[in-house]
């Protein structure tokens, strides 16, 4: 390290200078932290500030910084130095905020700031400047999978953005349900009629795109690579197969009709005039082909009572059908009401509901429809029955509060959901996979580690488990767009597929700068492992959120930089520490935690170590020093990237220099969970469990090691939890380690 | 004066909630440059004023943590706040905005340190509590706030407390001497992301809130639970400060309903079985939430929550739009109507009201450029293809987050669409 | 009367909602009711309705025929417009109700005796008589309208009330012999009459005799 | 020359020995102090009020209004009708409104009015008095006569129904209208802002048929005006004024209450602090005696 020049820069403004003896300090970062230059300054994040720390980067060769200020999310664009590693010690949201501004408590916060100051030190001198990614990949083709509303809309907005596109459809043509419909909701006012799909439009753009390579009859024998450098197999019709490589995957494989047959009660699949939407679709569309109205399936006789049935097979509690709402069928059963009601006002049309779910303007549709003579009747269908030519449909009137019946209906439409064409779900194991009848038949035929497909997040669908972030999937790089992702009609599904497409194409563009996807966007730093070191423990590859590690054959684990998030959950699984990041890394972490000055057993100053989240706990602590919501000056704070990220041995190392007790603050797991990297905070708890043993090994109490779920908006909640806990090591006594390490 | 960079290859978007925080982003983690024009003095908008997302009960601000750091940590995008687009000349590919930038009357010299705030006497009411409490004349807008820098209140320059402030300040942060200032911008693209307000309650006359303290709009609601609210989190009803353990949640207030908004704002029907959660957080076994609706419109996976919530001992439904709210003496609020499934006429006391208010296009009222086609609703319909306009988020219809994030980020597509353009024609 | 109702049942058979559309005033309306019951409960005598209107109009849709004629609840409408101003699909509820009442009358289903409905059919012969309201006549066979016993007894127990307006000089035995009324009444019933002809001509019922008319 | 000319149509109860016509009375004292002219429209007739829907048609309850403006366009072309029956005002708002939007319906009434030899064109303004007083004089102009302000009446302003849905005055909520409440105040009176029965029902032309269910509602107007100290109770309704005045022994009678809450016009109002005498102001017309304004009304002003 002999280029290394290291500097540490003190900030005196906000009432630091007044709070704490910034000199003191000067000289702990000379002395100890032996830092090459120390400067003090009153007002550092101002021009002149940034321009002192600049120069000494230009002129005086600094290549590594330690600014002691405000925290690390306070003036992070004035303290951008992108040729230098910096790290930011926090004193003051970190100390002389969190601190009561009295005599008494003089002491303590500079013990604090003095901390802080030493861990930034220590950190500082273990990291690199990230130099990032070096296995980048540029293709910059989008592979779209599927070719309906969705998977059409993909490879045309990528084609306009000035992509190259790969389509590939399993049938025979292009338009999957949509170019079935007859006619789709209306998008734009008067919301009042049924309007053209206008997919024969679309097909049309897309077969005359010069960008978009189209296989139809082909399926995907073989997904292979990485973001930027994707290696996808295609088996085509003639049983031969092509490779193609490209940067990312929009994968738009649609929904299958939910099995009226599945359906006996409501007359599915027992009467030929029972039917769903789709079918419905397909008369009505041949009808109009012939310019005849919809006639009964079962005889060709005249409609005269048509009745709909929505939610058939949906919303159900039983466990026997689909748990949740299409979201769309009201709608199309609206629609579709209106064929008949358009064609002759005279036919009876009516809509058996429970609750109309038609958001938006979707409400103007909704009174068209009455306007036309639908009838819409609150109620829920008992049964319905073969009755002569018709069907004879049994209903509890909710509104009347009366079983109701409507006799002679020709036509019964069962408004059924869309069941999601997702491939094969990862997280059944093989051999449940095994006892089933039906195998899952997979879409992408990914090679990872962790399975063939998308991971589904519920119901089959791949959809994110983030409202902030409906893109994010677990497979960098690879985004799924309309009904396989949540349930939707055409018009959500085109801007879905729009919105899949911009971050396919991002993610191109980030594998080729080697730079991280979100979260950490932009993050050039990326996982490098020592081999030598590695057990072949699959540790990482199989605690790994993103499948981002596969293995080779001899089991070592191959790192697929580009689609890492860099959350570190591997460097926190490695039981050898042969995984780091070059700003991220047991040393950066084990220094700062090493930098603490421990007092005696005779002080009563416990020293308490926290392990913070950066994405919530951290910001919330910083938050409730903001608000000056005071916590114990016996707590030492370190932000992680995740929980996931933490090695036990900063644990054992911590309990060896003699810290009296430790504090991991995360996100919520579990059904709801909040980690913005997946499994990272569950993945912790699991590990943490087993620190009882360490424990037992040092032999110290349980307690010395907590872990809190903590949410960002708990600034009055985690200053609680630290002194609730400061109290109870005052209560368990100081720990017998101390002055051993 | 304010320097902005920008060029024909720009892409300028028009709001800084999280739907054109998402189009910046996406767009400038494309490579694109970015200008965000933000109203208020803060990015974050309406969502940052939640205190819990359904139907996963997290928290908001927790996205907008990810949003901000993301902002800061990219170069292609700047940030513009106080300001508001006044005009927009040009055609796709070629636009030039007139901006006008009302004066902060604090620079970047701003630390966050709050000394001007401890020094100001003067109190205006917090809009970041939707007026149920006062903030400081000089302030930061709420801890999340970004740009993190103090405001100075307009109402106090000119007076002693301005002064004051400009004394405290030891680091020249305070000018007193800012002017709003108009600049043009250039840009290839333009995304109108200018979110949505809630319907003025006041006009739902039977629903008497311009009249009874204790009847609150949902949004007000969702700042009584949030522990950075006017209440620190404690759901305590406005006329007493008592606990409100009794709530009743007002479906389609303002919405599905053509004396008010003829759309259905979807969101409402979602935030109420939500807020049921904040009571049942709050009180437990004591908790009570009755839920007046007409359809509850727990659509596609949402359904699973509303399922939970029925399941939930301390919540009722009943189907009926509410036909009148009295106030007793007591405080209490009483619901007058009738039970539509069967017939069962009510008048039920409760501790407090929640009006689900409806969602109102914020372009409505704000004169859009021509290009901009809005519907009868005033939400921006999807703009013709010669056009370099693009709605994105509640601008363009009544939507909940993870869809609004969706639609803004296929804006961001077909803004880069047009830049792409752009710049093949100019390579 | 009775014939025009068959003559209707035959005609619409199990399509109410079509013959109220065709036969009721604003009738037209009643398909665009939503359920939301806003109406039920603005309404001034709501608790002591039978059917609420938004139950009526669903009722309506089931083709609940006989129950939707014959029943009370229409007669109870004070036509105070609650319903009507909140309505969220501007239904005109109140004339809906009126509509309904008149027809169900019109038809013989309404209910025998209904106070309101004998009490309109004063007010109207009354009003249209001599082109103006006369309050004591109408008021005397308002309360006789049950026969002259319970007629007196009626007027024995607002006598305070008779005596007060009179001492107001609000009511006056005058009215009983010189009565106020238009100069041409006769235009005015001849106005009537052909209204009753065009509103028979438009709905296809033969035209019924009418006090004016007659 | 008067300063405004108007289009008189009273109605009914507002004739002499009418249930209003103390109400006319007041009205024509309160339009002489303000310089506004009111010409009784020759020949008016019944509107048919709202109850009459039984026996007569939407059409025949269109003719009725339609003879009304054709006769006022007749004889008074060119004036505004005003009306100071709520019944009167909203069936005429009505028809006009109807026959707007329907050619067929406006057809249909002339072909009836032919018979009468009148004929309607649209066109027409009926207007409620209390419109012309708030909107064409304004406030500021009607506290310019005021000599007798109502210093200490505290006045339960009661809007009712019909002045107030469907139409009601612009600018004002159906749910609490203000425009009583600001009369009252420019009178010098004291308003009742929080009056929770302002716009309830008083069972309407029902008190005669169904006299029950009627005495409930005028019961609960009359004990919240109590609740709240008031004198009197104000209204711009004969119809309220009457229920509410009459029925109040009735509900003594049968439940025991002491019920006896004078009730009296807004024009009343207007005309005594304008001056009028007892009977100017139609005080003399009332069962129930409104003490605090026949005092003031027999009080002399000293110049």
């Amino acid at each position: 390290m002999a280029d290394m020049k290291t500097a540490a820069y003190i900030c005196k403004g906000c009432g630091i200078g007044e709070r704490v003896d910034t000199a003191q300090m000067a000289k702990i970062a000379t002395k100890e932290g032996k830092m090459h230059l120390v400067r003090e300054h009153d007002f550092l994040c101002s021009a002149a500030g940034v321009q002192l720390i600049r120069d000494d980067i230009d002129k005086e060769g600094v290549t590594h910084a330690v600014i002691a200020a405000c925290s690390r999310r306070a003036k992070t664009e004035a303290f951008y130095f992108p040729s230098a590693a910096v790290a930011r010690a926090n004193i003051r949201e970190g100390v002389i905020w969190a601190r009561p501004d009295t005599a008494e408590a003089r002491e303590t916060t500079q013990e604090m700031a003095d901390d802080y100051l030493r861990m930034g030190c220590g950190e500082l001198k273990k990291m690199k400047l990230p130099g990032g990614n070096p296995d980048t990949g540029h293709a910059k083709r989008l592979l779209v999978v599927g070719g309906g509303v969705s998977g059409l809309t993909a490879a045309l907005e990528a084609s306009k953005t000035g992509y190259q596109v790969v389509l590939v459809e399993k049938s025979g043509s292009l338009g999957g349900w949509a170019a079935t419909l007859h006619k789709r909701m209306p998008v734009r006012e008067p919301y009042a009629d049924p309007q053209d799909s206008g997919m024969n439009e679309l097909i049309a753009a897309v077969k005359g795109d010069r960008n978009i390579k189209v296989h139809t009859n082909a399926v995907i024998a073989k997904t292979d690579g990485a973001p930027g450098r994707f290696k996808v197999d295609i088996s085509v019709e003639s049983g031969s197969s092509v490779t193609e490589e490209v940067g990312a995957i929009v994968q738009a494989t649609g929904f299958t009709t939910y099995d009226i047959a599945k359906l006996p009660e409501l007359g599915g699949g027992k009467s030929a005039n029972v039917i769903d939407q789709a079918t419905l679709e397909r008369l009505a569309a041949d009808g109009a082909a012939k310019g005849q109205p919809i006639r009964r399936p079962g005889d060709g006789g005249e409609v005269n009572t048509v009745v709909f049935v929505q939610c058939a097979g949906q919303r159900d509690e039983s466990g026997k059908h689909l748990a949740y709402c299409s979201g769309f069928c009201c709608g199309a059963s609206v629609k579709q009401a209106m064929y008949f009601k358009d064609a002759n006002p005279a036919i009876n049309t009516v809509v058996i509901y429970d609750d109309l779910r038609m958001p938006g303007n979707g409400e103007d549709f909704y009174r068209s429809a009455q306007r036309k003579g639908v009838i819409f009747t609150k109620g829920k269908v008992t049964s319905v029955e073969a009755q002569g030519q018709g069907c004879e449909v049994k209903f509890r009137d909710l509104i009347l509060d009366e079983d109701a019946t409507i006799a002679g209906a020709d036509l019964v439409v069962l408004a059924t959901g869309q069941v999601p064409n997702s491939g094969v779900n990862i997280d059944i194991p093989e051999e449940e996979v095994a006892k089933m009848e039906v195998k899952p038949v997979s879409i992408l035929n990914l090679t990872y580690r962790q399975g063939k497909d998308l991971p589904q997040l519920t119901q089959g669908f791949t959809d994110s488990h983030f409202i902030c972030f409906p893109y994010e999937t677990r497979r960098t790089g690879i985004y799924s767009a309309g009904p396989v992702r949540r349930p939707m009609d055409v018009a959500q599904a085109t801007e879905d597929a729009a919105g899949a497409t911009l971050k396919a194409i991002q993610a191109m563009e980030n594998a080729g700068l080697g730079r991280a996807a979100h979260p950490r966007s932009g993050d050039l730093s990326y996982p490098i492992v020592q081999l030598d070191g590695c057990t072949q423990c699959k540790r990482c590859t199989v605690e790994c959120p993103f499948g981002a590690i596969d293995e080779d054959e001899k089991r070592y684990p191959v790192f697929n930089e580009s689609r890492c998030r860099r959350c570190g959950t591997c460097m926190g699984a490695c039981p050898v520490r042969v995984i780091s990041f070059e700003n991220y890394s047991c040393d950066t972490v084990g220094a700062q935690i090493k930098a603490v000055d421990v007092p005696d057993e005779f002080s009563e100053k416990p020293r308490i170590l926290v392990l913070a989240c950066e994405n919530d706990a951290y910001p919330a602590i910083d938050m409730a020093g903001m608000q000056k919501n005071c916590y114990s000056a016996f707590v030492r704070v370190i932000p992680v990237r995740c929980l996931g990220s933490v090695n036990t041995i900063w644990i054992t190392d911590a309990l060896n220099a003699g810290y009296d007790g430790i504090m991991m603050l995360g996100c919520k797991h579990g059904d709801d969970y909040q980690c913005h990297f997946v499994k990272g905070s569950e993945l912790a708890s699991v590990r943490m469990s087993k620190v009882d043993d360490t424990l037992k090994q040092l032999s110290l109490e349980a307690e010395r090691v907590i872990s809190h779920e903590v949410a960002i908006t708990d600034i009055a909640r985690v200053p609680q939890l630290i002194n609730d806990y400061a109290a109870k090591i005052n209560e368990i006594g100081m720990s017998p380690l101390k002055g051993f390490a | 004066m304010t320097e902005v960079v920008a060029t024909n290859q720009t892409i300028l978007v028009v709001g800084g909630g999280i739907s054109g925080m998402t189009a910046a982003l996406e767009a400038a983690e494309c490579g694109k440059q970015v200008v965000l024009v933000e109203k208020s003095p803060t990015l974050g908008g309406r969502t940052a004023l939640l205190y819990r997302y359904f139907p996963k009960l997290c928290h908001p601000i927790c996205g907008l943590e990810i949003n901000l750091r993301r902002i800061k940590a990219n170069r292609n995008i700047r940030v513009l706040t106080l300001a508001e687009v006044s005009a927009i000349s040009g055609k796709r590919g070629d636009y030039s905005a007139t901006v006008k930038i009302a004066p902060r009357y604090v620079n970047e010299n701003c630390t966050a340190c709050g000394d001007c705030a401890g020094a100001v006497a003067a109190e205006v009411p917090n809009p970041y509590n939707y007026g149920l409490d006062k903030m400081k004349a000089a302030y930061l807008p709420h801890a999340m706030a970004y740009p993190q820098r103090y405001v100075l209140d307009a109402s106090v320059i000119g007076t002693a407390d301005a002064d004051k402030a400009k004394a405290a300040c030891k680091y020249g942060a305070i000018d007193l001497e800012m002017r709003e200032e108009t600049i043009t911008i250039k840009a290839g693209a333009v995304i109108w992301a200018t979110g949505w307000q809630p319907y003025d309650a006041a006009k739902i006359q039977p629903y008497g809130y311009d009249r009874f303290a204790n009847v609150i709009t949902s949004l007000e609601f969702e700042r009584l639970a949030d522990p950075h609210g006017p209440t620190g989190g404690k759901i305590l009803r406005p006329s007493d400060g008592k606990e409100a353990k009794n709530i009743a949640f007002i479906q389609c207030a303002g919405s599905r309903d053509e004396n008010h908004l003829r759309h259905c704002s979807r969101i409402c029907c979602m935030a109420s079985l939500k807020q049921t959660q904040y009571v049942k957080e709050a009180w437990g076994e004591a908790a009570k939430s009755t839920v007046y609706y007409i359809d509850i419109r727990a659509i596609d996976r949402f359904e699973d929550f509303y399922q939970k919530v029925q399941r939930d001992p301390s919540v009722s439904f009943l189907k009926s739009k509410v036909a009148k709210v009295t106030q007793d003496k007591s405080g209490d609020v009483i619901l007058h109507g009738v039970d539509t499934e069967g017939y069962h006429r009510y008048a039920n006391a409760h501790d407090m009201a929640v009006l689900a208010i409806g969602m109102q296009p914020s372009v409505a009222g704000v004169d859009i450029p021509a290009e901009i086609v809005a519907d009868s609703s005033g939400f921006i319909e999807s703009s013709a293809a010669e056009s370099g306009f693009f709605g994105a988020g509640c601008a363009t219809n009544a939507l909940d987050v993870n869809r609004a994030v969706q639609s803004s980020t296929a804006a961001a597509l077909r803004a880069i669409q047009v830049i792409n353009k752009v710049a093949r024609a100019e390579a | 009367m009775g014939d025009l109702n068959t003559q209707m049942l035959d005609k619409y058979r199990n399509n109410f909602l079509r013959e109220v559309e065709e036969k009721v005033d604003d009738g037209d309306w009643v398909k665009m009711c939503m359920q939301c019951g806003v109406c039920a409960g603005s309404c001034t005598f709501g608790p002591d309705w039978e059917h609420t209107p938004q139950k009526i109009f669903m009722m309506i849709r089931a083709g609940k025929r006989e129950e939707v004629l014959t029943s009370h609840s229409m007669w109870l409408c004070t036509s105070c417009y609650n319903c009507m101003v909140r309505c969220p699909r501007k239904l005109p509820i109140t004339h809906i109700m009126h509509g309904l009442a008149s027809y169900a009358h019109r038809l013989g289903l309404a209910p025998k005796n209904q106070p309101t409905r004998d009490f309109s059919m004063i007010f109207w012969e009354n009003c249209t008589k001599t082109g103006r309201v006369n309050e004591l006549k109408m008021t005397i066979s308002v309360y006789f309208r049950e026969g002259f016993v319970s007629g007196i007894k009626k007027m024995w127990t607002l006598r305070n009330i008779g005596r007060g307006l009179f001492f107001a000089k609000r009511l006056n035995p005058l009215e009983l012999f010189v009565s106020h009324g238009c100069k041409d009444k006769d235009g005015l019933r001849r106005a009537l009459k052909k209204a009753d002809e065009i509103e028979a001509r438009r709905r296809g019922y033969a035209v019924q005799p009418r006090g004016y008319s007659s | 020359m008067a300063k405004r000319e108007y289009a008189f149509y009273p109605g009914c109860s507002s004739q002499l020995r009418g249930s209003a016509a103390n109400y006319l009375v007041s009205v024509e004292s309160m339009c002489e102090k303000l310089d506004v002219k009111m010409t009784q429209i020759p020949d008016w007739n019944c509107c048919g009020a709202s109850i009459s829907y039984a026996g007569s048609s939407e059409l025949a309850r269109h003719v009725l209004s339609a003879r009304n403006f054709a006769l006022s366009d007749k004889h008074l072309p060119g004036q505004d009708i005003v009306a100071t029956c709520a019944a009167c005002w909203l069936g005429g708002r009505e028809t006009i409104e109807k026959l707007d939007a329907s050619s067929q319906l406006l057809a249909d009434t002339n072909e009836a009015l032919k018979e009468a030899g009148l004929q309607y064109k649209p066109g027409t303004e009926i207007r409620h008095m209390v419109e012309v007083l708030v909107e064409d004089l304004g406030y500021e102009e009607l506290g310019k006569p005021v000599v007798k302000p109502l210093d200490g009446v505290k006045v339960a302003g009661y809007v009712g129904c019909q002045t107030n849905r469907p139409f009601g005055i612009a600018g004002e909520s159906f749910e609490n209208p203000m425009y009583l409440d600001k009369l009252i105040d420019t009178v010098g009176g004291e308003s009742i802002a929080k009056y929770e029965e302002k716009v309830s029902c008083c069972g309407g032309s029902l008190a005669f048929c169904e006299p029950e269910k009627a005495e409930k509602q005028i019961k609960n107007i009359v004990e919240s005006a109590y609740d709240h100290g008031a004198d009197v109770i104000c209204t711009p309704c004969p119809l309220c004024q009457a229920n509410v005045e009459v029925y109040q022994s009735e509900i003594n009678r049968k439940q025991g209450t002491k019920l006896n809450m004078p009730v009296v016009y807004y024009s009343q109002l207007l005309s005594v602090a304008y001056g009028g005498t007892l009977k100017e102001a139609g005080l003399d017309g009332h069962i129930i005696q409104p003490k605090k304004l026949q005092d003031i009304a027999v009080k002399v002003v000293k110049k």
